[in-house]
């Protein structure tokens, strides 16, 4: 095999299909970590780690945190009292309103990780069809669409968030769907951009017009030649704007656009609350939501960071093993003696070079 | 090898055994512009930009069972051509009569159908295949995409068969392979397996080899001969590489900007070129050979941007012969100056350049220009300056196509002798489109005819 | 020989300069969708409940909102062309009134917190870039990760907590202390500018000193951004075939990397900047609110709360034609520094 | 004879990969006079590349060498970073395969030849430093009205003619050129071809010449040393070794290429060797049509054949074919599964 970098050849004539695809898509998730190194695998698994420990908190939350969301007394009927000191039963304190502080995070986790999923979903749907078709189809559908998509990339994110945010809050209420279709609204945008640049050179790649000559159609194109080499840009985006999406979810709380307290605890609008503490030298109020945020988005972020390391061939560093060069041996066999090369100078050149020499 | 393995073609066209000059295809002034757009407006309005002429007027008759080489250089249209013949771009003009049928009008459903008989094996065999479909997958595709299998077994049963059919055998250990776990030579052996499983009457072979490695393009070629055998296929071959066309080729077509400069039996047209353009190239092929040297005469510059093609004969200004028919015109004048100056250095160059710095504005294909004098200097000075250039370079073509210099009203007016476009005619046995060969031109007497 | 002529920088500009035109126009159309696909007319989403009924009609057909939607629409893009953006419902200002009071505030954050994290970011970045793989770019990253990822009000926060309050150097809101805002006259509407024209030295220093931490708090927003940027294009740069030619020619490394690298890879950076006035206005929102600065973010909240459309209309067209503004002016340059975009 | 401007003695460069150690050059020796041109062809792959890259010791890190290249009473493998670097310039030079990404997008080519001398020649003031680059542009063919211009004013011709200039305006006297013509147009690459032939005519400068094309070598070099598997398997002069190939790979390849006389086709079975772990003893036995059974025993040793050098157990040394080497090679068939 001329092909040093490629897989082990597996000859095992497995009549394959589904095995073989629900192989290749595991190796494919697992592949960033296995071939990442250095800084980039660092990046990379803190940042899993991290993303992984608060959708551990998100998912389990009902038996992590101590009590409710919007509890402000015990089973007993007993209330906590407000601007408890953190200790005790309140590891992280109590708020103005008597919320447990330590409650409140675990249960904002909760409701990042939904609304952040569900509005990476939509977005993603959207934004991958919007691109593909208008990167392959190009002509005014092209030209609209991206007039469109660069004119709402023109309007801060969070203004956006804020405006569909108010709208819908009209309609459906101050739910997670809304804070989810107001986050849609503002990646969309983004992940046309990438996927249609993606379409427009995948386009021009050679197996695509193999495809055309060999008589496919645009839906057949699309979705099987394009959609699959396309979408590989879409993770590092995707878990980068994750991260933002945290951001501008706590932004809508903050400004008390997002979710409305009574339907879920939110960290930005805990962060709001604390923002009149602070003034009186409360700091936990404050504090924990904040760190809450800080951690999910830096580990989304160094995951996206990292992930790029690993794929984006810009940037990657080809590893490179230390090795040292084994000492030049004559290789001797019975019967054979080394004689000095000709025209060559000294005696001690040449030779094989040791086998096992590497490393 | 009589019997071929793969599916016979559809009845109408099993025409086999017929005469060798069955016309198969016919190109009549196929002509293919491409819109450069180059700025953001041009973009977002769509329209506007410049006209390249990618294919300017080509007429070809394909013949049955041939293999026609195009060749030409970069930006000779050869491969805008060849992909236009299998009907992956449109035409702006012209016809491309194949069966009763016209390629360069054919409705898309239609031509779905011809896909077929029509295929195309691409220069890079690594992109040519998409890195997520594995080989059994992409060379069904077709098959499925045409209809032509009814369930996965036949579909498994005619990947293998073509497999073999194009050495990659055994064929169970290619099927689950991605492009990836290719080599450079099984990857383009994919490919024509890819190219052949419908069963197709003509390949368009785009540079099949040229990005292999030394050792495999003999055998991918002569895995197309034998495929050429067997299968009755005819090839369009393009290619720059002469010696691969002279080897490959029953004709060929040497393309120049768009255009056919001469066409003919291979052997013919390598022992005896009969265009200064060819004459050039395959004076130019470096060849094993140390006896054999590369002429230390070569066509100077380079080939013109193909949005601004030169009037008259395109490869007028890069021709050692070119005389006073051939398409004469302000921007050569230019040329020759900046020729001028490389040759006589920097000192020449301050001395003149600010004299005749108006030369890059004037029109192209003008018969008649009117050379601006910088402010502060007089025409007279200008006429000198010509005349000098004219003096030390007496034999530079351009001056056959100079007929007269005069001062009027302050100004230099240059009068270049009308450009007439070459047409192809036949001269012994071959097409040739220059002036040389017209004998109703006089070709000067050193061009050496 | 193919050659394009460099002098079509001209050209270059006009096209852009056209382009500006249908750019905003589609832009303003969108802010006009967005605002107006919700049912019922502003003046009842706003007064609803608190006027009769005659009131709100007659409010309605003094503004022009029971006339056709098309008719509604411009009036509203031609409007904005004549730099009139409406007027508010609830207290009947003009919107531009308000860019003009309290403009001045927002402006003044935004470049401060702008220039803030250029001369953070550009070093940092480059640095990082420089040395990459080192403990030095691993610990510059993770600074650019964290100012990333913490919200601007949460950094505002702890900058509050920690120089306000903990060692009391700044102090913590508004633009500067009510005494002083008292005594210096309203020229222009930017408070430094305005102590300056007064030759009032203390209220100028006053109000640097208020500016201080939400011009960091922003400015540490974009930092993170911008050192990511500029450190991976450095990475780029720094592969090229050119830089690599330039080494093989033996030309310094100091100097490679000043004069090849460095520069190259500030180009595409540049290229970015005019979206990333997006974030710093949305930013800017938030720091507002954050340290009751008196600006347009603030305006946009209070309008908010009391439903008015058409001063979030208005404010929300503002935004948007600065940063469309902003990337014309980037575009500009960006032609200036690369000869490459000029045909 | 002249003493040799560069001398290349056993050299080896090895770099780290996640399999093992890639052999690229493993025991390479060569000598280049002044004013010669020594042809370096090989398959892709063969270590051509990083040879020419070793010598200049422009080599990614990670890779180790070894060995000499004396250049000026020096061992360029041992001499430091810094000085190296003052050398590549005025001494050492090199022209690349792919001229379009080598100019700095930002700075005119004037920009350019400014700086080149400027580093090396800081004596010059402005008005020499154009002269000298103007000269050495026309002496490409490069109009002086072009030379304030961008780089991508320029085609790709034109680009590797002043990577040429800005090569040359230092006058080094020792060159390489890898590959330079690969990514040109036929006519454009003949121009290119003879350029660097007058090269040798014009000035003393040698020139180690890297390419694939057999053609190449024929037109514009002296000497030729046929690459393979990161071992120079033949050298000698063209002529001679066109004309008498001595190692059977030298007589494959020639018989393999596609020129304008070519009648059949011809091949070599199999792939070139992958350099992690290439075969033993001589490492083209695997597909040599010749090959011994003392082959895959032991490296052969370099012998003189007239003004050849060839490194293959047929051409003995007899002394060390112990008994029954001689006899073929008894060997599986190389399949298509093998192939490159």
């Amino acid at each position: 095999m001329a092909t040093a970098a490629g897989p082990p050849p597996d000859d095992s004539a497995v009549p394959a299909g589904g095995r073989t695809r629900t192989r290749r898509v595991l190796s494919g998730i697992a592949r960033p970590y296995r071939d990442s190194h250095g800084v980039g695998r660092f990046m990379l698994v803190t940042g899993t780690v991290l993303a992984a420990i608060m959708v551990v908190l998100a998912v389990f939350a009902p038996l992590i945190a101590p009590f409710g969301f919007a509890q402000v007394a015990d089973v007993d009927g007993e209330r906590f009292g407000n601007h408890l000191e953190p200790g005790g039963v309140h590891l992280f304190g109590t708020t103005t309103q008597g919320f447990d502080v330590f409650s409140r995070v675990v249960w904002g986790a909760r409701t990042a990780v939904t609304v952040v999923l569900l509005a990476l979903v939509f977005s993603l749907i959207v934004g991958v069809l919007l691109g593909l078709v208008a990167g392959y189809v190009g002509r005014w559908v092209d030209r609209l669409l991206v007039m469109i998509m660069d004119s709402l990339f023109a309007l801060p994110a969070l203004l956006l968030a804020i405006v569909v945010a108010f709208l819908l809050a009209e309609h459906i209420g101050g739910g997670a769907a809304t804070a989810a279709l107001a986050i849609t609204a503002v990646y969309v945008p983004q992940y046309f951009r990438v996927v249609r640049a993606a379409t427009v050179s995948a386009k021009e790649q050679t197996y695509v017009e193999a495809a055309r000559a060999m008589g496919a159609r645009s839906g057949t194109i699309m979705f099987r030649y394009l959609l699959n080499n396309v979408i590989q840009s879409v993770p590092v985006i995707a878990t980068l704007n994750a991260a933002d999406a945290i951001l501008t979810l706590a932004g809508l709380g903050f400004l008390g656009y997002g979710i409305q307290p009574t339907e879920a605890a939110e960290w930005g609008y805990d962060l709001q609350r604390a923002v009149t503490d602070a003034g009186t030298g409360i700091w936990w109020t404050g504090l924990f939501p904040g760190m809450a945020i800080v951690l999910l988005v830096m580990g989304l972020t160094l995951m996206g960071e990292g992930l790029n390391e690993t794929i984006n061939p810009a940037i990657r560093v080809r590893r490179m093993l230390s090795i040292t060069l084994p000492e030049r041996a004559h290789e001797s066999r019975p019967g054979v003696s080394p004689v000095s090369r000709q025209p060559g100078p000294g005696p001690e050149q040449d030779g094989e070079a040791g086998k096992d020499g590497a490393q | 090898m009589r019997r071929s393995p793969l599916p016979t073609k559809p009845d109408v066209l099993t025409s086999t055994g017929g005469a060798q000059d069955d016309a198969l295809m016919e190109i009549r002034d196929l002509e293919v512009h491409f819109q450069l757009r180059s700025n953001a407006l041009a973009r977002l309005v769509g329209g506007g930009g410049e006209t390249v002429k990618a294919v300017d007027g080509v007429n070809i008759t394909l013949r049955k069972g041939e293999v026609l080489g195009l060749v030409g250089e970069s930006g000779s249209g050869k491969t805008t051509l060849g992909r236009t013949l299998l009907g992956l771009v449109r035409p702006s003009s012209g016809q491309i009569l194949y069966g009763n049928q016209d390629i360069a009008r054919l409705r898309q459903n239609k031509m779905r159908k011809l896909r077929q008989r029509l295929q195309m094996v691409f220069q890079d065999p690594h992109a040519a295949l998409n890195p997520a479909m594995d080989v059994r997958a992409a060379l069904g595709h077709p098959l499925r995409i045409q209809g032509l299998v009814r369930n996965k077994a036949e579909e498994r049963a005619r990947v293998v068969e073509a497999l073999e059919r194009v050495g990659l055998t055994p064929a169970e250990q290619f099927l689950d392979k991605l492009p990836s776990e290719l080599s450079g030579g099984q990857k383009q052996r994919a490919v024509i397996a890819r190219a052949i499983i419908c069963g197709p009457e003509l390949l368009v072979a785009d540079e099949p080899i040229s990005m292999l490695d030394m050792s495999v393009r003999a055998k991918i070629l002569e895995l197309m001969l034998e495929l050429r055998r067997d299968l009755d296929l005819t090839y369009v071959y393009i290619t720059h590489d002469l010696a691969t066309a002279k080897f490959f080729c029953d004709r060929v077509a040497i393309m120049y900007l768009g255009r056919v400069v001469e066409i003919g039996p291979t052997e013919e047209i390598f022992a005896d070129p009969k265009h200064p353009y060819t004459q050039a190239l395959l004076a130019a092929v470096p060849d094993p050979d140390p006896e054999r040297r590369i002429p230390r005469e070569l066509p100077r510059g380079e080939i013109p941007d193909a949005a601004a093609p030169p009037h008259g004969c395109s490869f007028h200004p890069r021709c050692p012969f070119a005389f006073e028919p051939c398409g004469w015109e302000a921007r050569d004048l230019q040329a020759l100056f900046e020729r001028r100056w490389t040759e006589r250095g920097e000192e020449v160059f301050a001395r003149e350049e600010h004299l005749v710095e108006g030369l890059s504005d004037l029109p192209s294909g003008q018969e008649t220009v009117r050379l601006p004098v910088p402010s502060g200097r007089n025409a007279s000075e200008l006429k000198s300056l010509l005349d000098d250039a004219r003096a030390e370079a007496p034999d530079d073509p351009l001056w056959r196509g100079v007929e007269d210099i005069d001062v009027e009203d302050g100004q230099v007016t240059l009068r270049f002798r009308a450009g007439i476009d070459p047409e192809l005619r036949t001269v012994g046995g071959v097409d040739v489109a220059c002036h040389l060969h017209d004998p109703d031109l006089k070709p000067p007497e050193n061009a050496g005819y | 020989m193919s050659t394009r002529t460099a002098g079509s920088l001209r050209t270059y500009l006009l096209t852009r300069v056209l382009l500006f035109v249908p750019q905003v126009i589609v832009i303003l159309t969108i802010v006009f969708v967005l605002m107006r696909v919700a049912p019922g007319d502003p003046v009842s989403v706003a007064l609803g409940g608190q006027r009769s009924e005659e009131e709100l009609a007659e409010l309605r057909a003094a503004a022009g909102y029971d006339r056709p939607i098309i008719v509604q629409y411009w009036e509203y893009i031609s409007g904005v062309l004549r730099l009139d953006f409406g007027h508010t419902i609830i207290d009947n200002r003009s919107v531009a009134e308000i860019f003009a009071v309290n403009g001045g505030a927002t402006l003044t954050l935004t470049v401060a917190a702008f220039v803030v994290a250029l001369l953070l970011a550009v070093p940092l970045g480059l640095i990082a870039g420089r040395f990459r793989d080192t403990p030095l770019d691993g610990s510059l990253r993770v600074f650019g990760i964290l100012t990333y990822a913490a919200p601007v009000f949460f950094v505002g926060l702890l900058m509050q907590l920690a120089f306000a309050r903990g060692l009391g150097w700044l102090p913590s809101s508004s633009q500067a202390s009510p005494v002083v805002t008292a005594r210096v006259p309203s020229q222009t509407n930017i408070f430094l500018v305005d102590a300056l024209l007064a030759g009032d030295t203390a209220a100028f220093w006053n109000g640097v000193q208020h500016l201080v931490l939400p011009a960091v708090t922003l400015g540490l927003l974009l930092t993170g951004t911008f050192m990511r940027i500029i450190r991976v294009n450095l990475i780029q740069t720094m592969r090229s075939d050119y830089v690599e030619a330039a080494r093989a020619r033996g030309v310094s490394e100091t100097r490679v990397v000043i004069q090849h690298a460095f520069r190259n890879a500030m180009v595409p950076f540049v290229t970015i900047l005019g979206l990333q006035v997006a974030l710093l206005l949305g930013g800017a929102i938030l720091t507002e609110q954050t340290f009751n600065w008196n600006g347009i973010g603030s305006q946009l909240v209070r309008y908010l709360d009391s439903r008015d459309y058409i001063a979030v209309q208005g404010i929300i067209t503002l935004f948007a034609l600065a940063v469309v503004t902003a990337s014309l002016l980037i575009d500009i340059i960006n032609a200036i520094i690369d000869p490459r975009v000029r045909y | 004879m002249t003493e040799p401007v560069l001398s290349v003695q056993d050299l080896r460069v090895w770099y780290g990969s996640e399999r093992g150690a890639v052999r690229a050059v493993d025991g390479v020796s060569f000598d280049l006079r002044p004013g010669e041109t020594l042809g370096l062809v090989g398959e892709s792959g063969c270590g051509k590349t990083t040879l020419g890259r070793g010598v200049l010791g422009l080599l990614p890190r990670g890779a180790k060498l070894d060995g000499e290249v004396n250049y000026g009473g020096r061992n360029l493998v041992t001499t430091s970073r810094r000085e190296l670097q003052q050398m590549r310039g005025p001494e050492l030079g090199l022209i690349f395969q792919e001229p379009l990404t080598r100019l700095n997008p930002l700075l005119r080519v004037s920009e350019h030849f400014e700086e080149a001398l400027g580093t090396h020649e800081p004596d010059l003031d402005k008005e020499e430093i154009k002269h000298r680059s103007i000269e050495a542009l026309r002496a490409m063919g490069i109009p002086p009205t072009r030379y304030r211009a961008y780089p991508h004013e320029f085609s790709g011709g034109m680009r590797q003619r002043i990577m040429i200039a800005l090569a040359l305006v230092l006058r080094p006297s020792f060159i390489v050129a890898d590959e330079p013509t690969t990514a040109l147009d036929v006519l454009v690459e003949a121009q290119i071809i003879r350029i660097l032939g007058d090269l040798r005519r014009n000035f003393d400068t040698s020139l180690l010449f890297i390419t694939h094309n057999l053609g190449i070598v024929a037109e514009a070099c002296d000497r030729v040393a046929v690459m393979y598997a990161g071992r120079i398997v033949e050298q000698g002069p063209v002529t001679d070794v066109f004309a008498r190939p001595q190692h059977p790979y030298t007589r494959e390849l020639l018989r393999s290429t596609i020129s304008l006389a070519t009648t059949g086709l011809h091949y070599i079975p199999g792939a070139p060797p992958d350099l992690i772990d290439p075969p033993s003893g001589c490492r083209f036995h695997p597909r040599c049509p010749e090959a011994m059974r003392m082959c895959p025993q032991q490296f052969p040793q370099p012998v003189a054949l007239g003004p050849q050098t060839v490194e293959c157990w047929l051409h003995g040394p007899q002394n060390l074919v112990p008994e029954g080497g001689q006899e073929p090679l008894e060997r599986e068939e190389v399949t298509v599964a093998d192939e490159a």
